[in-house]
C-alpha cells in the first residue's frame, strides 16, 4: 500500500446527491451527503424509514436505476472516483472490493439456483479460478460465516434454509472476494433477536479477522450501540449528526437524535409516557423551507424556518446540523 | 406408437403420381361400398362393374350399354329380364366372375342385416319386399340359369329397370371375399374387391383415397396408372391446389362463384369441360303452413323471383331457367312447357287477391355449412322484399335440417336434385308420391295427382307413360304451383394441361365411369 | 473495446427500470385511484391511447351505423354492382350480391362488438360469482364449483363452443350462450385465486372479528379488490370472443344473415381472394386492427393496474 | 412422485366423467337426428327403427350413458355412425398428425414468442418493444383461416415456394405450423415479457448486479429461468388453444388430424366419434396440465418433488 | 383458573378478575404441501393455558413462528380450536351459537401488525371505522354513526376532516391509528394487539404506544399484547408470557421476568436484545446457538432442548410441565439448578 492510500479514507463520499425523477416530481432522496469510512471500522448510518440510507448505499455501487440518478457529488474508493466511472470498472468493484448485503434475506437470493452456485458466481465473476477451487473457497467461506454442514449446504436451495442461514449465506457471498468494504443494509431487521445477535457477532468478527470496513445501515439504535465505532444520523436525505459512538450517546447533540433516543422504551424506565417526536417524516417532494427537521423540532427558532443549517463542529469529530451548535453551543 | 399408426393404410411403396389423375373432394366419405351409400359413387364406379352401364352418346342423351352382362333379353310383358354374362372376367384377386356373384350381390343388398341403402334400384324384382322384410333369405325373382346366365322376374313392369341397374349402387361384388370381409367391405381397400378397371389401393381418412389400374381388366387396362382423391376440407384451398398444379381437375361445383373467373381466364381456355346437369334447383312450399296453403300466394311467389338474375349472378348464367320438374337431358323433358314469367305486378295483384296486399312474413330454412345456398337465399330475400314479403333466413345444422324436413315441417327451402337414372320417375315419384311429399316437407295436398304419380310407374307403354308425366308436371307445377322451379345448370370442370379426354357423365355427375374411358395424361 | 461499449449500453437499457416503492408511492401519490392510473397510462402509453381511439371510433361507428353508413347494408344491386371495385361511391367496393362492403363493415361492427362484449360480460359475471363463492366458502362449495370449472377448462374451448352451437343452433343469442359457457371458468379460477389471497388479508380478518356476515365480506371487501383484475380480464377477453366468433363463422355456425359480422364477412369473402380481394381483406384487416387495439389497451391497462393486481 | 401422479390421475377421473356426461347430455337433447342424417336421402321408416334399436338409441338416456361409460373404460368408444369404423381406431389414426402439428406449432410459438418477449422486456417501452409485441400479437388477432389463406396465396400460389397443403414433408409443415404457432406466440410473448419485467424487480436481481455480474448474465442467467417458469405452465394451457386452432388449420392445410375428425363428427352428428374425440382431447389437455405441473416442479426447486 | 388465582396482583388496582381463560388450547394446522409432499401437521399452539385479568396487559413474546398470532386469532374465534377451551367472561366461546358469538365479538377486537394489509384499500376512513357500527346496528341514523366515527378519529388522533380519505393517503402510523379506531368503535373489553408497532419507526412507535396506554386508562381496556420486541413489552405490559415453538416457557410479572428470568430461553432472549447504550456493550455475550426447530416435527421432550446449553437427558425425554417457581410459572426441569448469567 502506498503512503498516500494509507492516509486516505477507504471510502469518501462527498456531497452526494441522488435524485429520483418521478412523474410527480423530483425526489431528492439523497441530498448532499458526505460520509467517510476509514479502514477497519464499523460505521453506522441510522435514520427513520425513507430517509435515504439505502439509496446512499446503492449509490456507492451505482446500483441506482431509473428513475433515480446520481446528480452530483463524488464517491472515492481508495482514491478512485466512482461517479461517472466506466460501467466495467464499477462492475469489477462490485462484489469484489465493495460488496453489499441486503435487508431481506428471503428475497435477495435467487430461488432457482443453489446457494453454493450463487456464491461461487461472485468469485468466478472476478477471479479466474476453476470451478472446483471456487467451490472449495465457498465451502471455506460458509464455514467462516458459521454455516453448519457447509458441504451439504452448498447444494441447498434458498428456500431450504432458515432466515438466519440465508443471511449468513448473503454475508458469505459478500465476503467471498474478501472485500475492503462491506455495506450491510439493515442486515438484521428481518431477523429474530436471537438470530440478530448471532449475525451482529459475526460481523464484528469479520471486521476483526479480515480487516474489512463495514458500513452498517440500520434504524435500530440498539444495533448501532452494539457494534458501531462511528455513526451518521440521517434525516430526509441529509446527515443531521455524526459522531463517535460514545459521543453520540453520551453527548447527544441534535434535537432529532435526542428525540429518537428518547422514543425508545428504556429497559429501566418507569412506566410513564414515552417521549415522542411530533409530526412525521416530511414528504421529500415538499420539503419544508429551512431546516428540514424544523417543523417537528422543539427547539426551532425563526431562523430554522428560513435557512438550512450546515454541519457545525461540536468538537471531537462530532458534527451537528443545527443552528444551536453554530457557535459551538448547545440547547438550553 | 405414433409412427406405426400414422403409416397405417398409407401406401408403403413410393408411388409416382406422374400418370395418376389427382382429384379433390371436400368431405370424407363414409364407405366405398356402393350398396351402403347414397352420396358417394366415385370409387364404387371405378372398382366395380355393373351388369349394364349408362353412357352419354350425345348432348344430354344417355344410352344403356353392356357391362358385365354382354347382352340381355326382355320378355314381351316386360316382366322377365334374362342377362347373358361376360365370360372370363376376373375379380382383382384373381377369382372368376360368375352368375353366383350376381345373385349374392343382389341378395346382400336386400337382406336387412346388411343395412344397405340402395334397395330401391332392385326393388322391382319379385320377392325383394319379402327379403327386405326379413321373410325370405333368397330372392325369388332372381334365378341362376347357368354360370353365365341370370334371369330376373319383376313384380310388375318397370320401364326404368335397366337404367336403375346401371346406377352405381348396383356394382357386382365377389361373393367369397365380400362375405369374408363382412363389415370391412368398402372400408378396407384390400378387402374391397371388384372387377372394375381400377383396384382399391389405399385410403387414409381425411387425406387421400387411391385406386390403381387393373392391368388385367377385361375391357383392357385403363390408360391412367390410377386416380387419387385428396380430401381438402376448404374449397378455397382446393382451388389454390388446383391452380398451383397439385390437382388435375377442379370441380366448379365447389366454387360456383368462381365460374366466371375460370371461364374468362385465358390460362384455362381449352381446359374447361362442360356437361349439362340433368337436375334442377328449386324452392319448396310447405302447404301445411299459412299462407302457402293458398295457391294464389304460391303462384305470386313463383312470379316474384327473378330466376334469370340468380342464375346470372350466382352461376355466371351457365344454365337454363326451368318452369317444370324435368330438366333437359331427362327422357320426357318437355321443351314446350309454358314459361313462368317474372312479373312483380301480377305477383302483387295475386297477393292482394289472396288477402296479403302488404305481403307477409315467412322463413326460409337452410343448413349452416352452405354459403352458396345462403347467397341464393339472400337474393330471394331481397327479391321477395319487393312484393312486401319479409323473409327470415334461418340456419340450422344439417342433421337438424334433415330431421325437421323428414317430419314435414320445414316451411320453405331450396335445394337441387339430379337424376340417378334416366327416367321421370326418379323425379316425380321422389317428390310427389304420397309419402314422399310429406317427408320432403311439401305436404302436397292434391291426392288425386299424387296417386297418379304412383300409378304412372306401371304404365307399360313408354310413350303413354311420358305423356302422363308431362301432364302431371304441368298440373303440379303450373296449376298447383307446388314448388318454384329455378333452373338447371351446367357442371363445369377445369382440368390441368396434362389431363386429356376428360368427359362429364350423362347426368352431369362428378362420378363417372368415363374415368376409364379415353382419359389419359400427357406429361 | 467495442464489446465493452455494447455491454455498457445493454446495462443502460436494462437497469433503467426500478419500480417505484410502495411506501414511497403512498407518500407521493395523493390520488391513486384506478381511474387516475388509467388516465396517466393513456397519457404515457401512446399505443394504448391510439388503441383506445380506434376502439372508440369503431364503437361510435357501430352505434351510429345508420348515420355513418352510406348505404343500406342489405341493399342489393346484383345486376349492376356485383363485385364493383372500390371507388369514390363505394369505398370498399361491393360484394357478390352487389352490396356496399363499407356499409356492411359498419353494420358488421355492431355484431362483432356485441359478440365481443355480451358473452364476456355474462361469462365474467358468472365467473366472478362462482370464483368468489368458491374461494371464500371453500370446502364443498369450492370443490363442486372447481370440478365444474375443471370440466369446462378440460374441453378444447373451440370444440365446446362448436358443440354448444350445434346443440342450440346458430343464432346470436346462442353464440352468447356458447361463449359464456366456454369462458366463465377462466374468470372463476382467477377470481378464486385472488379471493383466496384476499381472504387471508388482515382487513378481512378484521371484518370477521367484528362479525360482518359472509356475503357482505365478499361483496364489500373481496369483490372491490378484484376489480383491477377484472378490468384487465375484461379487456383481454373481448378480443378473444371476437376471434372465437370468427372461428365459429368459419365453421358455419357464427352470425346469422342478414345481420353480418366481420368474421362472417371474412369467411364469405375469402372465396374471392384472387379476384376481388377487398371482400376478405377489408373485414380481415378490420378484425386485425380491432383485436390488436383491444390487446394493446388490455396490456396497457394491465401495466397501469399492476400495483393493484398484487393487492 | 408416483403417488402424486396417481393422485392427479384419480382427480381427473370425475372430470372426465363430467366431460362425457356433458357431451352425452348435449348431444342427446338436441333436435337433430343422427339416424336421419346417416341414412341420407333414401329413408325408410322401418329401417330407421331397426337401426335405432341396434344402436341402442331407444334406451333411456341414463342407460345409454352408463353403457357408454362401461365400454369406454375398456377402450371401446363405439363405432362411428358415419364412417362405420371403430372410434378408437379413427382417433389413433388421426392423433399423430395433430400431435405433430401441435408440436411444430408450439415450437414456432416459442421461437417467435420467447425472444420477442425477452427483447420487449429488455427494451421496455421503446419502439423495439412495441414492434415485437405487435408482431407476436398479430398472430392472435387474425382469424386462423384467414391468415392461412393469405399465406397459401402468397407462398404457395404466387411464389410457389411451398406446397399449398400436405403434412408429409417438412416444407408442407411450414405454413400450418406458422399459422397455428403464430396464433399462440402472442400469449407467450406477453407472458414472457411481463414475467421478466416482474422478475427484474426482484431483490435477487439487485444481488446479482451487486456481485459484479454482467448485465447480460443477470438477465439471461438470473432473471430468465425464473421468468420462464410460468411460461412453461402456459404451454400446457396452450395445448387446449392449439387443439382448438388445429381444427381450422387442419381443414385449410389438408392435415388428417383430430380437428378434422371432430369437425366432421359434429357436422355428421356422429355422436360416438364426437364423444370419443372430445374425451380424447380432454385427456390430452389433462395430461398436458399434468406434464406442465411436473415440469414446473422439476424446474422450480421450491416445489421440487422430493 | 387455579393458576390465575395463584398469581396475585396487588400492584395494579385496575386489574380485577379473569376476563379470559385459555385452557389447554391446542391448534394444529394440516398442510397438504400442495400434494407434492405428504401432508404434514403444523403444531402451531400446543397445550397452552393462561388467563388474562380484566384491565391488565398481558404480553406474549417469542420468536417468529412460535404461535403468537395463532393464539390471538384463536381467542378471537377467527380460527377453530383443535382442542381445549377458551372462556370469555366465564362463557365457553366454543359453545356459543352464531348469534351469541356475533354479540360477544363486540367485546373482543384486534389490532394488526401490518398497517398496509389491515385496511381495505377500496374503503375510505369512514367506511372502515363505521363497519363495526353498522354491522351491529349500533346507531339508528347515518348522522349518529358519522358523529361517532369523527369522535373515534379524534380519540386516536386523526383529523376528522380526513374522514373521506382512503388508506393510501395516510402514513403508516396514521393507518395504524385508523386500525385502532376501528377496533375501539364498539367499546370492546379485550383488545388483542398483534405486534401493533413492529412495522413502525421508533418515533411513530412511541406515539402509538402512548396512545394505547392512554386508551387503556380511559376505556378500561384489557390487552393481549403480542410482540417480539422485549423493550416494548417491558414498557407496556403488566405480565409477560414467553412462548417457544407453540408452548409457554414462562409466565409472570413483567418486572420479575426481566429482572430474574428463570427459563433458559427467557434468559437468552433477554440477553440477545441490543441495548441502546454503547457502554453496555459486551465483547463476550451469551449467544443462543442455532435456529428455531420446525413446528412440523417439534423436538421431543422439552422443545427447547436442541438449543439449550443446559439440556439433560431428562429434557430430551420428558416434557416439562408448568410449575410454580418463585412466584412465577415456568416449564423447565432444571430451573432450580440454573443461575442467572
Ligand atoms: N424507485 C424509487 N422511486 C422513487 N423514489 C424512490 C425510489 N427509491 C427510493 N426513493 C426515495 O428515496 C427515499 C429514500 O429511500 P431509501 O430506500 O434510501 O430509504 P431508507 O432510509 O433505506 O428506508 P428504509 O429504512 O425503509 O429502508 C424514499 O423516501 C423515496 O422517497
Ligand atoms: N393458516 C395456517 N396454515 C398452516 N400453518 C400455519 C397457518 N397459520 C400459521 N401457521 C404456522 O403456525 C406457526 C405459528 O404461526 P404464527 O403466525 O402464530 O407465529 P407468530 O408467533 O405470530 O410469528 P410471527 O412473529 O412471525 O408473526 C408457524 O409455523 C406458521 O407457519
Ligand atoms: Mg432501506
Ligand atoms: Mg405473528
Amino acid at each position: 500500500m502506498s503512503e498516500l492510500q494509507k492516509n486516505e479514507e477507504l471510502l469518501k463520499i462527498t456531497d452526494l446527491k441522488t435524485h429520483f425523477f418521478t412523474h410527480k416530481g423530483v425526489v431528492p432522496a439523497v441530498d448532499g451527503v458526505s460520509i467517510e469510512i476509514p479502514r477497519r471500522q464499523i460505521v453506522g448510518v441510522v435514520g427513520e424509514s425513507g430517509c435515504g440510507k439505502s439509496v446512499t448505499a446503492m449509490s456507492v455501487l451505482q446500483l441506482i436505476s431509473r428513475p433515480g440518478k446520481i446528480v452530483g457529488g463524488s464517491i472515492r474508493l481508495d482514491g478512485r472516483e466512482l461517479v461517472g466511472a466506466d460501467i466495467n470498472e464499477i462492475r469489477s468493484i462490485r462484489g469484489n472490493k465493495v460488496s453489499v448485503i441486503f435487508q431481506e434475506p428471503m428475497t435477495s437470493l435467487n430461488p432457482v439456483y443453489t446457494v453454493g452456485r450463487q456464491v461461487s458466481e461472485a468469485i468466478t465473476a472476478h477471479q479466474a479460478v476453476s470451478q472446483e477451487e471456487a467451490r472449495q473457497r465457498v465451502v471455506d467461506m460458509f464455514k467462516a460465516v458459521g454455516i453448519p454442514e457447509a458441504e451439504k449446504r452448498y447444494k441447498s436451495y434458498p428456500h431450504q434454509l432458515s432466515g438466519g442461514l440465508r443471511q449468513r449465506v448473503m454475508i458469505g457471498m459478500a465476503m467471498a472476494c474478501q472485500p475492503q468494504l462491506l455495506i450491510a443494509d439493515e442486515p438484521t431487521t428481518a431477523l429474530d433477536v436471537t438470530i440478530e445477535a448471532q449475525i451482529l457477532h459475526l460481523m464484528k468478527q469479520l471486521e476483526h479477522d479480515f480487516g474489512t470496513s463495514i458500513m452498517l445501515i440500520t434504524h435500530n439504535l440498539g444495533v448501532v450501540a452494539e457494534v458501531c465505532d462511528y455513526v451518521y444520523v440521517m434525516y430526509a436525505g441529509k446527515i443531521m449528526e455524526q459522531a463517535g459512538i460514545f459521543d453520540l450517546f453520551d453527548h447527544t447533540a441534535h434535537p432529532y437524535t435526542k428525540g429518537l433516543l428518547n422514543s425508545i422504551p428504556k429497559p429501566t424506565a418507569e412506566k410513564r409516557r414515552l417521549y415522542n417526536i411530533k409530526g412525521m417524516v416530511p414528504n421529500l417532494l415538499r420539503l419544508p423551507k429551512g431546516c428540514r427537521f424544523s417543523p417537528r423540532c422543539e427547539y426551532a427558532r425563526p431562523e430554522c424556518f428560513e435557512h438550512e443549517p450546515e454541519l457545525y463542529d461540536a468538537g471531537n469529530q462530532h458534527l451537528v446540523r443545527c443552528f444551536l451548535y453554530k457557535n459551538g453551543g448547545g440547547p438550553a | 406408437g405414433a409412427k406405426a399408426a400414422g403409416a397405417e393404410g398409407a401406401p408403403a411403396e413410393k408411388i409416382s403420381y406422374d400418370n395418376i389423375m389427382r382429384l379433390g373432394e371436400v368431405t370424407e366419405v363414409d364407405t366405398c361400398d356402393g350398396q351402403m351409400t347414397t352420396e358417394y359413387y366415385d370409387i364404387p364406379f371405378m372398382i366395380f362393374d355393373r351388369l349394364v352401364e349408362a353412357t352419354s352418346v350425345g348432348e344430354g342423351i344417355s344410352e344403356i350399354i353392356p357391362g358385365l352382362a354382354k347382352s340381355w333379353d326382355i320378355s314381351d310383358d316386360g316382366l322377365v329380364y334374362t342377362f347373358h354374362l361376360q365370360q372370363g372376367v376376373k375379380f382383382h384377386n384373381g377369382k372368376d366372375f360368375t352368375a353366383e356373384d350376381v345373385k349374392y350381390t343382389f341378395e346382400r343388398m336386400l337382406l336387412p342385416e346388411t343395412g344397405a341403402k340402395n334397395q330401391d334400384f332392385i326393388s322391382p324384382i319379385k320377392g325383394s319386399q319379402a327379403m327386405m322384410d326379413g321373410a325370405a333369405k333368397e330372392l325369388e325373382g332372381l334365378e341362376i340359369v347357368d354360370d353365365f346366365t341370370v334371369k330376373m322376374t319383376l313384380e310388375q313392369p318397370f320401364g326404368a329397370f335397366l337404367a336403375s341397374l346401371a346406377t352405381p349402387g348396383c356394382g357386382i361384388y365377389d361373393k367369397e371375399t365380400t362375405m369374408e370381409a363382412g363389415k370391412d367391405f368398402g372400408l378396407i381397400p384390400e378387402k374391397t374387391i371388384g372387377t372394375g378397371p381400377y383396384y382399391f389401393k389405399s385410403w387414409v381418412l381425411n387425406d387421400e383415397k387411391l385406386i390403381l389400374k387393373n392391368d388385367s381388366y377385361w375391357r383392357g387396362a385403363p390408360a391412367l396408372d390410377g386416380i387419387s382423391w385428396k380430401t381438402v376440407a376448404d374449397a378455397d384451398t382446393m382451388r389454390m391446389m388446383f391452380e398451383s398444379g397439385e390437382l388435375d381437375v377442379f370441380d366448379c361445383d365447389y366454387a360456383p362463384t368462381q365460374i366466371g373467373y375460370f371461364m374468362s381466364n385465358d390460362k384455362y381456355k381449352g381446359n374447361t369441360v362442360i356437361g349439362n346437369r340433368v337436375g334442377i334447383y328449386y324452392y319448396t312450399f310447405n302447404q301445411s303452413i299459412e299462407p302457402f296453403d293458398d295457391v294464389r300466394v304460391r303462384k305470386a311467389l313463383q312470379m316474384a323471383i327473378d330466376r334469370q338474375s340468380i342464375l346470372d349472378n350466382l352461376f355466371d348464367g351457365r344454365g337454363q331457367v326451368l318452369s317444370g320438374i324435368m330438366p333437359p337431358g331427362l327422357v320426357g323433358y318437355n321443351p314446350n312447357l309454358p314459361e313462368i314469367k317474372y312479373d312483380l305486378d301480377a305477383a302483387k295483384a295475386l297477393l292482394a287477391e289472396a288477402g296479403y296486399p302488404d305481403g307477409f312474413e315467412m322463413t326460409i330454412t337452410q343448413s349452416t355449412n352452405s354459403p352458396d345456398t345462403l347467397s341464393r337465399n339472400e337474393m330471394v330475400q331481397a327479391q321477395l322484399a319487393k312484393i312486401g314479403v319479409k323473409v327470415t333466413i334461418e340456419q340450422v345444422d344439417e342433421a337438424t335440417w334433415y330431421a325437421v324436413r323428414a317430419d314435414g315441417e320445414l316451411p320453405m327451402y331450396t335445394t337441387s336434385w339430379s337424376a340417378d337414372f334416366n327416367d321421370p320417375d326418379n323425379f316425380l315419384y321422389t317428390f310427389f308420391a304420397p309419402g314422399n311429399t310429406q317427408k320432403r316437407s311439401f305436404n302436397f295436398k292434391n291426392e288425386a295427382l299424387s296417386n297418379r304419380v304412383v300409378a304412372a310407374r306401371a304404365i307399360t307403354d313408354n310413350d303413354a307413360r311420358m305423356a302422363e308425366y308431362q301432364a302431371l308436371e304441368k298440373a303440379i307445377i303450373q296449376d298447383e304451383a307446388a314448388w318454384i322451379p329455378l333452373f338447371c345448370k351446367q357442371h363445369i370442370f377445369i382440368t390441368s394441361n396434362r389431363l386429356k379426354g376428360f368427359r362429364v357423365s350423362w347426368n352431369g355427375w362428378t362420378s363417372t365411369w368415363h374415368y376409364y374411358d379415353g382419359l389419359h395424361i400427357e406429361n | 473495446m467495442q464489446e465493452a461499449i455494447q455491454a455498457a449500453e445493454f446495462a443502460e437499457e436494462t437497469t433503467r427500470f426500478m419500480p417505484p416503492r410502495e411506501d414511497v408511492e403512498a407518500e407521493l401519490l395523493d390520488d391513486t385511484s384506478i381511474w387516475s392510473s388509467l388516465k396517466s397510462m393513456l397519457k404515457n402509453n401512446k399505443l394504448a391511447a391510439l388503441s383506445l381511439a380506434v376502439i372508440v371510433i369503431v364503437i361510435l361507428m357501430a352505434v351510429f351505423a345508420p348515420i355513418v353508413a352510406p348505404y343500406d347494408p342489405n341493399f342489393q344491386d346484383a345486376d349492376n354492382l356485383r363485385f364493383a371495385a372500390p371507388s369514390m361511391a363505394h369505398w370498399l367496393g361491393c360484394d357478390e350480391l352487389g352490396r356496399d362492403v363499407f356499409s356492411r363493415l359498419i353494420y358488421g361492427a355492431r355484431v362483432s362488438l356485441v359478440i365481443g362484449l355480451v358473452p364476456t360480460l355474462i361469462a365474467m359475471t358468472i365467473g366472478t360469482v362462482m370464483g368468489l363463492m368458491s374461494g371464500y366458502m371453500g370446502k364443498k362449495v369450492d370443490f363442486i364449483i372447481m370440478r365444474f370449472a375443471d370440466i369446462v377448462l378440460a374441453f378444447p374451448s373451440l370444440l365446446l363452443a362448436m358443440v354448444v352451437m350445434y346443440t342450440l343452433g346458430a343464432s346470436l343469442v346462442n353464440i352468447f350462450i356458447a361463449l359464456s359457457i366456454v369462458k366463465w371458468a377462466g374468470t372463476a379460477r382467477i377470481v378464486r385465486a385472488q379471493t383466496l389471497s384476499l381472504k387471508e388479508k388482515e382487513f378481512v380478518e378484521a371484518a370477521k372479528a367484528v362479525g360482518v356476515k359472509k356475503w357482505i365480506i365478499m361483496m364489500r371487501h373481496i369483490l372491490p379488490n378484484c376489480i383491477p383484475n377484472l378490468i384487465v380480464l375484461f379487456s383481454l377477453n373481448i378480443p378473444d370472443s371476437i376471434m372465437s366468433e370468427s372461428s365459429l363463422s368459419f365453421l358455419g355456425i357464427g352470425a346469422v344473415p342478414p345481420s353480418t359480422s366481420w368474421g362472417l364477412m371474412v369467411y364469405r369473402g375469402k372465396q374471392y381472394l384472387f379476384n376481388y380481394p377487398w371482400l376478405t381483406l377489408a373485414p380481415g384487416v378490420a378484425i386485425l386492427i380491432l383485436v390488436l387495439a383491444f390487446n394493446f389497451l388490455g396490456d396497457g391497462v394491465r401495466d397501469a393496474l399492476d400495483p393493484y393486481l398484487k393487492d | 412422485m408416483a403417488r402424486y401422479i396417481l393422485k392427479r390421475v384419480l382427480i381427473s377421473i370425475p372430470v372426465l366423467i363430467g366431460v362425457v356426461f356433458v357431451i352425452f347430455f348435449m348431444l342427446n337433447v338436441v333436435p337433430g337426428d343422427p339416424v336421419t342424417l346417416m341414412m341420407g336421402e333414401h329413408i325408410k321408416p322401418d329401417l330407421i327403427e331397426a337401426f335405432r334399436e341396434r344402436m341402442g338409441l331407444d334406451d333411456p338416456f341414463i342407460v345409454q350413458f352408463f353403457n357408454y361409460l362401461k365400454n369406454a373404460v375398456q377402450g371401446d368408444f363405439g363405432m362411428s355412425y358415419k364412417l362405420n369404423r371403430e372410434v378408437s381406431g379413427l382417433i389413433f389414426q388421426a392423433f399423430p398428425h395433430t400431435l405433430k402439428l401441435t408440436l411444430w406449432a408450439a415450437l414456432v410459438a416459442w421461437i417467435i414468442g420467447i425472444p420477442a418477449g425477452i427483447l420487449s422486456a429488455v427494451k421496455q417501452n421503446t419502439l423495439v418493444d412495441r414492434g415485437f409485441m405487435t408482431f407476436s400479437l398479430m398472430g392472435v388477432s387474425m382469424p386462423v383461416f384467414w391468415a392461412g389463406l393469405l399465406l397459401q396465396y402468397v407462398f404457395a400460389y404466387k411464389l410457389g415456394w411451398l406446397p399449398v397443403t400436405g403434412y408429409k414433408t417438412w416444407q408442407a409443415m411450414i405454413m400450418p405450423s406458422l399459422v397455428l404457432g403464430w396464433s399462440s406466440a402472442g400469449t407467450i410473448a406477453r407472458l414472457t415479457r411481463s414475467n421478466l419485467l416482474e422478475i427484474m424487480k426482484n431483490d435477487f436481481i439487485r444481488t446479482a448486479r451487486a456481485k459484479g455480474l454482467k448485465e447480460g448474465t443477470v438477465v439471461v442467467g438470473h432473471a430468465l429461468k425464473n421468468a420462464m417458469l410460468p411460461v412453461v405452465t402456459m404451454m400446457a394451457i396452450q395445448v387446449s388453444s392449439l387443439l382448438g386452432g388445429a381444427v381450422m388449420t387442419e381443414s385449410i392445410f389438408g392435415i388428417p388430424g383430430l380437428g378434422r375428425v371432430a369437425v366432421s363428427a359434429i357436422g355428421d352428428r356422429d355422436m360416438p366419434l364426437l364423444q370419443g374425440t372430445i374425451i380424447f382431447t380432454t385427456m390430452l389437455i389433462i395430461a398436458g396440465n399434468l406434464i406442465a405441473d411436473l415440469l414446473y416442479s422439476v424446474l422450480d426447486p421450491r416445489i421440487r418433488v422430493e | 383458573m387455579t393458576q390465575a388465582l395463584l398469581e396475585k396482583n396487588a400492584e395494579n388496582p385496575a386489574v380485577k378478575g379473569d376476563l379470559l381463560e385459555v385452557d389447554h388450547v391446542v391448534k394444529e394446522f394440516k398442510v397438504s404441501g400442495g400434494f407434492r409432499k405428504s401432508s404434514a401437521v403444523v403444531h402451531a399452539v400446543s397445550d397452552v393455558s393462561f388467563s388474562i385479568r380484566e384491565g391488565e396487559t398481558l404480553a406474549m413474546v417469542g420468536e417468529s413462528g412460535c404461535g403468537k398470532s395463532t393464539m390471538g386469532r384463536l381467542i378471537l374465534q377467527l380460527l377453530e380450536l383443535t382442542s381445549g377451551t377458551i372462556r370469555f367472561e366465564g362463557r365457553d366461546l366454543g359453545e356459543l351459537s352464531g348469534e351469541e358469538l356475533r354479540h360477544i365479538r363486540k367485546k373482543m377486537q384486534i389490532i394488526f401488525q401490518d398497517p398496509y394489509a389491515s385496511l381495505n384499500p377500496r374503503m375510505n376512513v369512514f367506511q372502515i371505522i363505521s363497519e363495526p357500527l353498522t354491522t351491529h346496528r349500533v346507531y339508528a341514523t347515518q348522522k349518529e354513526t358519522e358523529e361517532r366515527v369523527r369522535e373515534l378519529m379524534r380519540i386516536v388522533g386523526i383529523r376528522p376532516e380526513f374522514i373521506n380519505r382512503y388508506p393510501h393517503q395516510f402514513s403508516g402510523g396514521q393507518r395504524q391509528r385508523i386500525g385502532i379506531a376501528r377496533a375501539l368503535a364498539l367499546n370492546p373489553k379485550l383488545v388483542v394487539c398483534d405486534e401493533p408497532v413492529s412495522a413502525l419507526d421508533v418515533s411513530i412507535q412511541a406515539q402509538i404506544l402512548n396512545l394505547l396506554h392512554d386508551l387503556q386508562k380511559e376505556m378500561q381496556l384489557t390487552y393481549l399484547f403480542i410482540s417480539h420486541d422485549l423493550g416494548v413489552v417491558r414498557y407496556i405490559s403488566d405480565r409477560v408470557c414467553v412462548m417457544f415453538l407453540g408452548k409457554l416457557c414462562e409466565i409472570g410479572q413483567t418486572e420479575d421476568i426481566f429482572k430474574d428470568p428463570l427459563h433458559p430461553y427467557t434468559q437468552f432472549l433477554l440477553a440477545a436484545v441490543p441495548k441502546p447504550d454503547p457502554h453496555l456493550r459486551r465483547e463476550k455475550k451469551a449467544l443462543l446457538k442455532g435456529e428455531m426447530p420446525s413446528p412440523v416435527n417439534p423436538p421431543s421432550g422439552c422443545r427447547f432442548h436442541t438449543r439449550c446449553p443446559y439440556a439433560t437427558d431428562r429434557c430430551i425425554q420428558e416434557e416439562p410441565q408448568m410449575r410454580e417457581v418463585r412466584g412465577r410459572r415456568v416449564a423447565c426441569h432444571n430451573v432450580e439448578c440454573l443461575t442467572i448469567q
